[in-house]
């Protein structure tokens, strides 16, 4: 059988596929449809110092094949996740990593340090890069010296491996991964959702209560994957390509520009099962074509 | 038990109204509760990209325990478009049941208000309530009388009789169905139901509510809110209660007490 | 009949579609689809100092909702456009706009002021932003003093209107709207095509023969749209939407979002008579609403 | 003059070989000519986006001088999907004709090559050079037997035979259908056509260019390239001859003498 594990800094995954935090709740949500043993690990929703609301309706509006979304990072807070959700996660047989996201580069240092220390997660995702909020997030991740405090601060709160997540909507990816690997990142996802618009010609109100959006799906992939290249090219840490993926095909296109591991995200919506079916296509087509390790994947892509 | 399954279309029929059924091919599923739903997507590409919720509209039990399902829908957008115009043998990617269904009614009589395409959970409600011998009434209201969406044949079972209401006054009661609720309410010849099911738009449901809470009859509701994912993972179709806290619609509804979402205070 | 008209500096629009540079030739291959006389105008091919063949195969890729070009901007050449190509655009009925890119600040420069110079040329679109070239286009985009300075020697090189198209690959396009507004463009187009990329994981190769290419079509709407607002937001210049628009809704949704005129780009592969439709739909809508000029629209999306 | 018309399919079916014949109800558009193409689209949302190019496969003039349109095609990926499943009844919008196509051969006796799915424009162009009472042969390969595609009832024009090619050996010639066009030119008791037709993947046109250049037959050659719009804006077909110049294969091609693309000197 193929190996198809992957290291990410001291975080060992079973097989690249993540589920994408936001798109799988926590986990508990999936258990009657994903054999959580057949996938690499989750993330959960991004968590926060306090619970989140999130904002009013409407949260969604779905886009020629991609979704916008607001949602606005509803979430129970740090201190019911550890009361009522790391338990469950704490149980399932794969890797279980925490999405979270503050308001100031010492939030963001206070909860890698609180989540980190909690027995059962195995690695941080600090999501620097969410559009759908007032404050936090997006400002951190388009600029190169704050994402790096960002990290920075995380990095020294906690030993628990440190993912991460950009913005998509920078012109030079590439500037803000290294920055990020150089301030100790174990690995980084690319990216976010990108930040996006929909308009009601009948209200003239936006489609989305909060405005703007983040959109996610199919229609992103192409971008994402220019995004995962040029990450690649700038920096020697492992990439984590989020944004689209929808099949085992896209995984290995995915690996091929440079991604060590892939997150299933909106495609959770669209078939539940899909974060199980795109890890074995991933085994079939790696054993069909003699592949024993995905080292032979990553990056693999001849450029002209 | 939600699950994912492949299902071929039976049939796709014109139901009145301008509404549609499509009538699944028996599977080997479990059975739902009336008023939980589905998930429903055709074979197409990306575009649209995600499934669409619909209520159960009716469902049977058939040879080697098969269960087969039937849906009942309005044609509003891009998803129901394409499923309108979809053939008998296509597959559907069918995920459910989903989300909360209705409960028995109390006490022996029960009605049921719908507004428009709101009709769809009560054919199945209907068949359950049926067995149980209580007299059932149906409330329909459309804006004009070619919207009335078709009864699928489950009239028969409608033992209080059927009432209609256009906002146009083309067909029976001249207003909205919210009205018709409210006078049928204050009729004196009328036996209070022991339990009021609602299903249609918000605006619709908050103010059958509100009637019903002023009425002192216990109202359940079905809510609809834009839906990712149906299993409580997405956040999209979360809505806020009056005590200002989230309501996830797709696991702790759609079905549920008016009185969790709206104050029972009747409007002053 | 309502009045559809659109001034941008001093080029005056019957009514605000355009067809996109690149998506619609020298506009005599539409000559038996489109009725000129109803659309705003025709924008041409990139015309460029010298006649370029542009990429080898493959140079086109479709992908969700999306289509991924590297034609590496194929044109005649301003000579060849003078001699061979500008006597039908001269009879045309609606207005001509000429795209136009070079490989420096001063190519920009003698190209417009050639251009400008020609009659039948009724404004100029400078391309700083095209991202299937080696060299010219994209980089003058993405950074605010360099896309100031193509502008501005564009500008003093020519008194033909100038609208200037933007990258939408920025984390901050109000940035460089306003910059290139400042440096006397009449107009700017928001945006070129979105730097994307696809695997062939067959071959390992791009599946374009450039490597990377530009994603346009109906996936990316919702990110042009925001960026009209965003540019909107920043500058007072008019702003021409240009990226995804599909049918008048599109058209109306741009306009909400602050674009005074909207190209009709991939589009016209779909359906090559999409530009006018998209002109009837706009016509019949604000007949129908009620709207008697245009700036009740431009801009009239409420934002929360 | 191309036109875009939206046309009702009139039936899909298997045409053997793995293929479907796509029937088009008769329209009034004007009659393309052997080797033109169309650009199809169902009408489905915007994944797929694009029109798939496809050569006329046959067409007829029905009363009221309607045209009757036919494409063949096989199911390679997303679009010819849709396509393959699609039912009688939707309809397609076709932009066409489009390019260039088959000129008369000069002579009394024509050939045929096709590979694959490059037998689609065949049919059409037998038709046309039927009338004018012609030997036309008609040479076509595929990788194994049951992809020989379907002949669609016109053999009995063929009156010059047809042979087949499969390059695993399971029916006809063993090898390629260039390796069976050689031979046959070799073969003494063969009268030389006046004229070879190809069409079929790139590559085997340019082995198929060769072969005829180095026996001094014309070579008429149907050129494949992924299209965008079909009239010659998107440049995304645009190849580059042996000249190092620009060729636009959707209106300068598909159909072009194949020493325009190629070096007409045989291979040394
Ligand atoms: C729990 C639940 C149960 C349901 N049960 C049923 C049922 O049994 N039967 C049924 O028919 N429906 C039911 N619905 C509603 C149904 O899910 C929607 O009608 C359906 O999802 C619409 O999908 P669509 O792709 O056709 O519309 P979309 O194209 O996705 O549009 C979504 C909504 O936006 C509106 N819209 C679309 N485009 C525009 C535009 N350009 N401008 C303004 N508005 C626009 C549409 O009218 C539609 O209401 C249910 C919903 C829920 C949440
Ligand atoms: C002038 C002209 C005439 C033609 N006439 C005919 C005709 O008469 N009949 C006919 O059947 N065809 C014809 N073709 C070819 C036809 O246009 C293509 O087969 C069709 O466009 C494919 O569309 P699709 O959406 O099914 O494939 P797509 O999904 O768009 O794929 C395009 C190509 O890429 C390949 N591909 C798709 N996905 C992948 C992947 N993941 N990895 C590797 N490769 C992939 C497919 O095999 C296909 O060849 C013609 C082409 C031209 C240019
Ligand atoms: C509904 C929704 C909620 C999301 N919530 C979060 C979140 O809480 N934190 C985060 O970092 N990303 C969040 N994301 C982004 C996803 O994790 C993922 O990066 C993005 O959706 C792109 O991948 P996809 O196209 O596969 O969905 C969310 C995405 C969606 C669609
Ligand atoms: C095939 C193709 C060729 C293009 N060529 C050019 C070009 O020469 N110059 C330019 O400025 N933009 C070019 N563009 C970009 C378009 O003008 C337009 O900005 C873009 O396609 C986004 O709009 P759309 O989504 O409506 O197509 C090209 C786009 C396509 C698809
Ligand atoms: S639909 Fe996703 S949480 Fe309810
Ligand atoms: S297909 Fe667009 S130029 Fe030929």
């Amino acid at each position: 059988m193929t190996d198809l594990s992957v290291q990410i800094g001291d975080l060992s995954l079973r097989n690249p596929i993540l589920t994408a935090s936001g798109t799988f709740g926590y986990a508990s949500e999936y258990e009657t449809m994903v054999d959580f043993s057949k996938i690499g690990g989750v993330i959960t929703k991004g968590i926060s110092p306090e619970p989140r609301l999130g904002n009013p309706q409407p949260r969604i509006w779905e886009t020629e094949s991609g979704l916008i979304n607001a949602i606005g990072l509803d979430n129970v807070g740090v201190k019911d996740f550890e009361l009522s959700k790391l338990d469950y996660l704490r149980e399932i047989n794969c890797a279980v990593v925490v999405n979270f996201f503050a308001e100031s580069t010492e939030g963001y240092a206070t909860l890698a340090h609180t989540l980190g220390a909690m027995v059962g997660v195995d690695a941080l995702e600090a999501n620097i890069s969410c559009p759908n909020v007032k404050s936090g997030g997006r400002e951190f991740g388009v600029d190169p010296a704050a994402a790096a405090d960002v990290t920075r601060a995380s990095r020294e709160a906690t030993n628990c491996p440190l993912i991460v997540k950009l913005s998509p909507d920078v012109s030079n990816i590439g500037e803000i991964a290294s920055a990020v690997a150089d301030a100790g990142a174990d690995a980084i996802t690319v990216a976010n959702s990108i930040p996006a618009m929909a308009i009601d010609i009948d209200s003239r109100r936006p489609r989305l209560s909060f405005g703007r959006g983040g959109l996610t799906g199919p229609a992103v992939r192409p971008i994402v994957t220019r995004l995962v290249y040029e990450s690649a090219q700038a920096t020697n840490i492992p990439i984590i390509a989020s944004g689209g993926a929808s099949s085992w095909r896209d995984v290995v296109e995915f690996m091929l520009a440079g991604a060590s591991a892939v997150q299933a995200g909106t495609v959770n919506f669209v078939n539940p099962r899909a974060s199980v079916e795109m890890a074995e296509g991933l085994e079939t087509y790696c054993r069909q074509n003699g592949i024993n390790s995905l080292e032979q994947l990553v990056g693999a892509v001849n450029m002209p | 038990m939600p699950a994912l399954s492949r299902i071929p279309l039976e049939a796709v029929e014109e139901a009145g109204g301008g509404c549609l059924r499509l009538v699944c091919a028996p599977a080997s599923i479990v059975a739902p509760i009336p008023g939980q739903f589905y998930m429903v997507r055709g074979p197409w590409e990306a575009d649209p990209l995600l499934p669409r919720p619909f209520s159960i509209a009716r469902f049977r039990t058939v040879k080697d325990e098969q269960v087969q399902l039937e849906f009942l829908l309005r044609i509003v957008g891009r998803g129901t478009r394409l499923l309108g115009t979809a053939h008998a043998g296509i597959e559907l990617d069918v995920l459910g049941p989903l989300g909360n269904g209705f409960e028995q009614p109390p006490g022996d009589s029960a009605w049921m208000v719908a507004g428009g395409i709101g009709i769809a959970p009560f054919p199945a409600l209907t068949d359950a309530i049926a067995t149980s011998k209580r007299t059932l009434s149906l409330l329909v209201g459309a804006r004009t009388e070619a919207e009335i969406p078709g009864f699928v044949d489950f009239e028969t079972n409608l033992t209080g009789g059927v009432e209609i209401a256009t906002d146009d006054g083309s067909a029976g009661f001249a207003g909205t169905v919210v009205d018709l609720l409210a006078s049928r309410l204050q009729r004196a010849t009328e036996a209070r139901p022991s339990q009021i099911y609602v299903c249609g738009p918000h605006p619709m449901l908050e103010a059958a509510a509100a009637v019903c809470a002023g009425a002192g009859i216990p109202c359940s509701v079905s809510l609809e809110a834009p839906m990712g994912c149906g299993m409580g993972t997405c956040r999209g179709c979360v809505i806020q209660t009056f005590q200002d806290t989230n309501f996830t619609v797709c696991t702790e509804g759609p079905v549920t007490d008016a009185n969790v979402i709206w104050s029972s205070k009747p409007a002053p």
